[in-house]
């Protein structure tokens, strides 16, 4: 018996061809990247210099670490707008003041945070089947809530010297901040891939009564997959926090909208159950690029805002286009 | 009325329709068979405005047509029942009757005049059902009725009717038998696609058998017989259908232990025992408790009281009625609806299958697919595809099957629960799927399966329990049973002559 | 005749109108319920203006209840609270409208109901309200600009770096900033929205900078975006150039530390006590200026040691009216 | 009850969803004698009834299967058109530009397929940004005719709750009495099935944005006239602020179950949590963490059967 998924029968031309329609099939970010990086090349070449390049990466690693745990969340068909809440609630413990303890422990606290927070989250979502936007939303609701109205007590104060350093720290003229953020990315990306999870994600994402009908366990992937993405949430709101340098109630409000473009634009849909970590990492860059582009050229809010929405807009169509052709 | 001239239809690559033409008269029941993925029902969708056409075309009274909409379709006249349900069940019976041609009075949707109306399509079809129940509380069988009532309340000239018994039973079909004769005398065509030989005999007075994507034949049924129409269908005479019992009775040590397990609180109890390298079968009329029974067994349903305990060597093991402890125990489960419930159609049939392997592994553990195993499976069970690596959801029916028993025969366990195990499923590969189950239980494996379709219970099973009202009325030696017998068993509970020694 | 009201300390405010109201208008015996209708939160700036206004309420014994509401930036959210701090029939209504215009039917509402009015922050000539306290504004921008103008010798290229679009006391103090400039021969090299938040000020002024825009002083709207600018530039290791900020204890620690050549208009959360000592005046029956307005002399390379408080942390603001135990225990770094 | 628990398959309601506002309703009566004041009520209806007009139009697309996240800025942007624009043309202008945003959006998420949220994030971004470029500056004078449609007081009664009863009427209608209602809840519930029955599954989803935009304008246009200027960021808060009222009310997003009835319940119920808190001293900041809390209770109870979104 041949095993003709592994028979050598293809040829070169096939897969040519293979390769020529996995590059077509790439998401629209990589494209778009291409696009506002020749833009950039004609009305701002200063912007490619390696040095700014390396610094918008690092500008970029909040909002591509919250994508991560965003597209998790929509490979299994759920999704988390508790991001900029779980970041708000970080900076609170951070930051707040009400906490007598020392910064690593208040790290270790906010770390335990992002858990109980993916756990609520995930309750609501897989025990009494609530609809994820709503629950997230009101978890959001929540948390900003409660850490505004106990800031009022008490003025922010700042954050851990430890988180100060990394965001600011370089090895040479990489920003340490970038290094973490691919030190998660790599791990994470060859763990979807390589392991069960992953699998029971995709399978999740493909189709959930039949992930719980053939007793893949539902309900545990799912919470950690919520359990993930607040925490991927917190190590965001580190980041911040350390470039920021002071607690503060505002920090990563747009994130969670942000890393639902993300997502989308890397090529993460919702129940094809499939979706690499790659694309909302490229998209996430892409984001932070054309929000520096577009500042460079020196436009105002409003067209800048215009933009961005345009941006946001024509990438996901256009590649949902290339998808269904 | 209709001629096909030409007709073709690509997906990707892959031709689903080529040039297949024949004509279809009014005042006839057109039958359409053929193997599962023979194009029976993308035919159909070209015709109901689903998909269009790639080449050819198709005359309607000699007008050439091409409804590029659903919506198309019924302004020229023709009314289909889909072979997926399409009852939304957020609607009513009366509202999804009439959805897309809401009757309207001032300006408003008329509902007492879409009442009337839908109470008057049930009723041909012999059913009482309250027109104002959401589809969604409604079990298949009835919602395949109201699909069947909501085709034929159209005033269409041309009805299609995609597998519409694969849910019903003997007496519902009987009905539709009645409604199809009368739909014949009112001069309209009707296009009755199944896999059931004898309604396509009963029923149809033409048929037309596809074959991958051509026409194989179109012809009158009266001077045709069982054995030509299969060979037709399959290329080949099917020399044995159902596979060979085992001889001797069936003396396996015990599998599975049900100990007086309660659906309903305050229902009653029912106790058996499943044995190595036995199939049984569950018989009885539609609704009678023989679903539940085998869900709350798969853990997906869940069970007032009782204990289930597997069997393996000596040691047995009290069970945890949950799908996942089921599935850790070596049981797996195969649900009738396997677009819903069974397959993640946007997968390939590699992971579709390489999921079953990976039952008793941590989520923390790195995966492996034995391709070598599933492509040695693919090739057993002649799934039709591509190659391994085509999506589920672009299969036929009947391959979307084998995939769905191919998961579980692939990945280890020793219990296997059937629902509906040929749901769909052209004859050939119904030979197939009966031959792969008697392989697995004479290797050892124990099979429970529920089917609508009694000779299926009677030709497969080893041991058959009946039925009736939540409880087991009788057992019966497979070989020995009778579908009079059986019958009989389900509708009253006891058995002609005999004395009650069964139950 | 009564003895002048002190707001706040003579050096924080000063009266700008010759009108009066007059004694007795609003007399009313206490205890009194006052409201107070703020914009929203989200900086430390409006954290410390709210606690030391309540603070305020709270220690004057004829205040019976003090009710605090906030429209969290939404107009809509602020007419209704201002219409429900009138159905409870307050008697003295304190306002710092989101924009004028958004507020003026309930302030005449309210004025209607013969309920006194102090707005607090904007829209003199928009609001007929009865007593204005103002900071901030067209001085503020002004102050900075005049400090660059000076720097620069009348030349050069600025960049500035704005508010939040669309907020009018942001607007206000563009003007006066592009008022102090006007007729020189400085240009404005970029002009960004930073939204007054550091994060997103460093992420502007990185790009500015390391894409080598040319600059000789930057001029901003305020609140937390100089100190992001200087840790930029501190990073990148560019020579500092002149950059206005404002009374923050944090700006004033870089400001130190980086040795930057800087002016800080200050704009003291003392005002919100001020609005209450208004409306306690007014209710008391005493005679008031119509307009009062504080613009002390801005924070300079001079007296910024006077100002700075190494002890307490990046969010206090100067000056302040809280008690100093109460600055410790609030403030107190950790 | 048992037809309540029936029909929740349409509706969605539950009878938490119906007893919060009652529940507070009673609770303010006994705990401020402001509340039950009649010009307190008359209050609670104009705060309220911009944000019933705007949910009315999401939960439209809610009940389709989608979500609209631009409705905020569909109001500023009618807010600044009506304060910029020549006031005989400021209102037909409006209501074009809301047909526009509509189309972008349906046609974005039928025929590109582009997720709602994401396109919806796409044109709200767009669409706050021209709003600043037409009226950088909140002010400007609202025409006199729109002023008085939202302020005056016919028949003693304020204007607000003309506007409710008749968009409630109008929406009540339109969902439960027509044909177009009927198969919102069939493309909903499934797009696929609803178009095999012959309805245009696409072309329907583009009206239910269409209409959902229109609703904002009209939310746009009453809220501007209400507060007598104009502003950009008028409407920023109300995005999530209608997605809040209609979860309250039990409308899901998974598409194909929602009522009117469960609207005006959730949007009560976020009026009367906002009132209420001013009335009884209760800190503001609070005000978000009480309405995430009672949305979590009021969705925890809600009969769903699909997991996810
Ligand atoms: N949407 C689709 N995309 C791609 N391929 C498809 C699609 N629908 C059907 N096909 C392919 O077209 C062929 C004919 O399928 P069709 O559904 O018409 O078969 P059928 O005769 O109705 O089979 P069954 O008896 O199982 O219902 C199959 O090979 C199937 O894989
Ligand atoms: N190809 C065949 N060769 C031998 N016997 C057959 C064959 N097909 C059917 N039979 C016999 O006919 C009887 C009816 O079988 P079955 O229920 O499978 O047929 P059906 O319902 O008419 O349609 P289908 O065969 O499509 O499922 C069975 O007893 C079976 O043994
Ligand atoms: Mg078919
Ligand atoms: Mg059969």
């Amino acid at each position: 018996m041949t095993d003709f998924a592994t028979s050598p029968s293809t040829t070169t031309g096939q897969r040519l061809r293979a390769a020529g329609s996995a590059v077509a099939s790439l998401p629209f970010a990589y494209a778009a990247t291409l696009i506002l990086l020749i833009a950039a090349y004609f009305m701002r070449p200063a912007l490619l210099s390696p040095m700014l390049l390396l610094l918008i990466a690092r500008q970029a690693a909040p909002l591509g670490l919250a994508a991560i745990g965003q597209s998790l969340c929509m490979r299994v068909l759920s999704i988390d707008l508790s991001i900029g809440g779980v970041i708000v609630g970080v900076s609170y413990i951070l930051t707040g003041g009400l906490l007598p303890f020392s910064d690593p422990v208040l790290m270790l606290i906010a770390i335990a945070f992002g858990v109980a927070v993916g756990l609520l989250n995930a309750f609501f979502i897989t025990r009494l089947r609530a609809s994820s936007v709503i629950v997230t939303l009101a978890v959001t609701l929540i948390i900003t809530g409660v850490a505004v109205a106990f800031s009022q007590l008490r003025s922010p104060g700042d954050a851990p010297e430890m988180l100060r350093q990394v965001s600011r720290l370089k090895i040479g003229i990489v920003p340490v901040a970038l290094l973490i953020w691919l030190a998660v990315l790599i791990p994470i990306a060859v763990f979807l891939r390589m392991s069960v999870f992953g699998r029971y994600i995709d399978a999740i994402g493909a189709n959930p009564r039949a992930a719980w009908v053939s007793g893949i366990p539902y309900v545990r992937v799912v919470t950690v997959v919520h359990v993930m993405s607040s925490l991927f949430a917190v190590f965001s709101g580190f980041l911040l926090i350390g470039f920021v340098g002071v607690g503060s109630m505002d920090l990563g409000r747009d994130l969670a909208l942000n890393s639902l473009a993300a997502v989308i634009l890397g090529g993460v849909t919702f129940g094809s159950g499939k979706g690499g970590v790659l694309g909302p990492t490229v998209a996430a860059l892409m984001l932070t690029f054309s929000f520096n582009l577009l500042t460079s050229l020196g436009l105002g809010e409003p067209a800048k805002l215009m933009l961005q929405g345009l941006i946001i807009g024509v990438a996901a169509a256009a590649y949902s286009i290339q998808r269904k052709t | 009325m209709i001629s096909f001239h030409n007709v073709t239809k690509r997906f990707g690559s892959n031709f689903a329709l080529s040039d297949v033409s024949f004509d279809c008269k009014a005042g006839s029941v057109h039958a359409l068979t053929g193997e599962n993925g023979a194009g029976k029902s993308t035919l159909m969708n070209l015709l109901a405005g689903v998909f269009s056409a790639d080449g050819g075309e198709i005359r309607l009274r000699g007008a050439p047509i091409a409804p590029e909409r659903p919506a198309d379709s019924q302004r020229l006249g023709i009314s289909t029942i889909f072979q997926e349900l399409t009852l939304l069940g957020n609607l009513t019976i009366a509202e999804n009757l009439f959805l897309g041609r809401e009757p309207m009075r001032r300006g408003m949707v008329d509902r007492a005049e879409m009442r009337t109306c839908a109470r008057a399509a049930l009723a041909r079809l012999g059913s009482t059902l309250d027109v104002d129940t959401f589809c969604g509380d409604l079990s298949v069988a009835d919602q395949q009725l109201v699909e069947i009532a909501k085709g034929v309340s159209t005033d269409a000239d041309i009805f299609i009717f995609d597998e519409p018994t694969a849910a019903l039973n003997a007496p519902e079909v009987e009905k539709l038998g009645e409604l199809l004769a009368s739909l014949k005398a009112a001069g309209k065509l009707v296009f009755y696609v199944s896999h059931r030989l004898e309604e396509i005999f009963r029923f149809c007075d033409q048929v037309t058998v596809l074959k991958d994507g051509a026409h194989v034949e179109t012809r009158p049924t009266a001077g045709l017989d069982r054995d030509q129409l299969v060979s037709l269908m399959v290329g080949r005479v099917l020399s044995q259908f159902y596979p060979e019992r085992p001889s001797g009775p069936p003396g396996g040590p015990v599998a599975l232990e049900v100990d007086r397990l309660q659906i309903e609180a305050g229902g009653p109890q029912v106790s058996f025992s499943l044995r190595q390298g036995e199939i049984l079968g569950l018989a009885g009329l539609e609704g009678q408790g023989q679903r539940s029974i085998i869900r709350a067994l798969g853990g997906l349903q869940p069970a007032v009281a009782g204990a289930v305990s597997k069997h393996e060597g000596s040691q047995a093991r009290k069970l945890d009625l949950s799908v996942v402890q089921t599935v850790l125990a070596g049981i797996g489960f195969v649900p009738e609806d396997r677009k819903i419930e069974g397959l993640y159609l946007p997968l390939s049939i590699t992971e579709n299958i390489g999921i079953g392997m990976l039952r008793r592994s941590s989520i923390w553990q790195m995966a492996r697919t034995r391709r070598d195993v599933i492509a040695s499976l693919m090739a057993r069970m002649e799934i039709r595809s591509t190659s391994a690596r085509q999506l589920v959801g672009q299969l036929s029916g009947g391959n979307q099957q084998k995939v769905m028993i191919g998961r579980w025969l692939a990945s280890g366990i020793d219990v296997l629960l059937l629902e509906e195990p040929t749901r769909g499923v052209d004859v050939g590969a119904k030979a197939e799927i009966y031959a792969l189950l008697r392989d697995f239980a004479d290797n050892g494996g124990a099979v429970l399966m529920i089917s609508s379709e009694l000779l299926e219970v009677l030709g497969l099973c080893d041991r058959i329990l009946v039925v009736r009202q939540n409880q087991i009325v009788a057992e019966l030696e497979g070989s020995a049973a009778s579908e009079d017998e059986v019958m009989r068993l389900a509708l009253t509970g006891r058995a002609a002559n005999l004395a009650e020694s069964h139950a | 005749a009564q003895e002048e009201v002190q707001l706040l300390p003579a050096n924080l405010i000063e009266a700008t109108s010759p009108n009066m109201v007059p004694a007795g208008k609003f007399k009313k015996d206490g205890p009194w319920k006052i409201g107070m209708s703020f914009v929203g939160v989200g900086n430390t700036w409006i954290v410390q203006m709210i606690e030391e206004t309540k603070l305020e309420a709270a220690s004057n014994p004829n205040i019976g209840e003090f009710i605090f509401t906030e429209a969290n930036w939404q107009p809509a959210k602020q007419v209704a609270d201002m219409e429900d701090l009138i159905a409870q029939k307050v008697d003295a209504l304190i306002v710092a409208p989101l924009a004028p215009a958004l507020v003026k039917d309930q302030v005449a509402k309210a004025l209607a109901a013969g309920i006194p009015v102090i707005n607090f922050g904007t829209g003199g000539d928009i609001l007929s309200t009865t007593v204005e306290v103002m900071g901030g504004g067209e001085r503020f921008g002004e102050v900075g600009g005049t400090f660059l103008k000076e720097k620069l010798g009348g030349k050069g290229v600025i960049w500035a770096f704005r508010g939040i679009a669309g907020v009018t006391e942001e607007q206000q103090r563009y003007d006066g900033f592009r008022k102090a400039i006007a007729g020189t021969d400085i240009t404005i090299g970029a002009e960004v929205y930073g939204d007054w938040n550091y994060a997103k000020g460093k992420q502007l002024c990185e790009n500015f900078v390391l894409s080598g825009q040319p600059v000789d002083g930057i001029w901003f709207s305020g609140a937390d975006m100089t100190r992001a600018c200087i840790d930029v530039f501190t990073e990148a290791g560019k020579p500092l150039v002149p950059m206005t900020g404002e009374s923050n204890n944090g700006f004033l620690r870089a400001w130190k530390g980086a040795g930057v050549d800087g002016a800080a208009p200050i704009f003291t959360p003392g005002l919100g006590p001020a609005t209450v000592r208004a409306a306690v005046a007014l209710l008391e029956g005493k005679s008031l200026h119509t307009h009062y307005y504080s613009s002390p002399a801005p924070i300079d390379n001079q007296n910024l040691d006077s100002y700075y408080r190494p002890d307490l942390n990046d969010a206090f603001w100067v000056t302040s009216t809280l008690p100093e135990d109460k600055i410790e225990e609030m403030f107190k770094k950790n | 009850m048992l037809d309540l628990k029936r029909r929740s398959r349409r509706t969605g309601l539950t009878p938490i969803a119906l007893a919060l506002p009652l529940a507070l309703f009673i609770l303010l009566c006994l705990s401020s004698s402001t509340f039950t004041s009649l010009e307190n009520l008359a209050n609670v209806n104009s705060q309220i009834a911009a944000l019933l007009i705007a949910s009315l139009g999401q939960a439209i697309v809610a009940i389709s299967g989608g979500i609209d996240l631009s409705v905020g800025a569909v109001m500023g942007l009618t807010s600044a058109i009506l304060v910029t624009v020549d006031p005989s043309l400021a209102v037909p202008l409006a209501y074009a530009m809301g047909i526009a945003v509509g189309l972008v959006n349906g046609l974005g998420v039928t025929f590109f397929n582009v997720h709602p949220l994401v396109m919806s994030l796409a044109s709200m971004t767009f669409v706050q940004g021209l709003a600043l470029l037409v009226n950088p500056v909140p002010g400007g004078v609202v025409p006199g005719y729109l002023r008085t449609l939202a302020v005056s007081e016919p028949l003693g009664l304020p204007a607000a709750l003309f506007w409710s009863v008749g968009v409630i009427l109008l929406a009540w209608y339109l969902l439960n009495r027509t044909r177009f209602g009927l198969r919102t809840y069939a493309v909903g519930a499934n797009p696929a099935s609803a178009q095999r029955n012959g309805v245009s599954a696409a072309r329907h989803k583009v009206a239910c944005y269409v209409l959902c935009s229109l609703a904002a304008v009209t939310a746009g246009i009453f809220l501007t006239a209400r507060v007598g200027a104009g502003d950009a960021t008028m409407g920023a808060a109300y995005s999530l602020d209608t997605v809040t009222a209609m979860a309250l009310g039990g409308v899901q997003l998974a598409g194909g179950a929602g009522s009117v009835l469960g609207v005006v319940a959730g949007v009560l119920t976020l009026g009367l949590i906002s009132n209420g808190m001013n009335l009884l001293g209760i800190s503001p900041f609070l005000r978000a963490a009480v309405t995430g809390v009672l949305l979590l209770a009021a969705i925890g109870l809600q009969r769903r059967e699909a997991i996810g979104a």
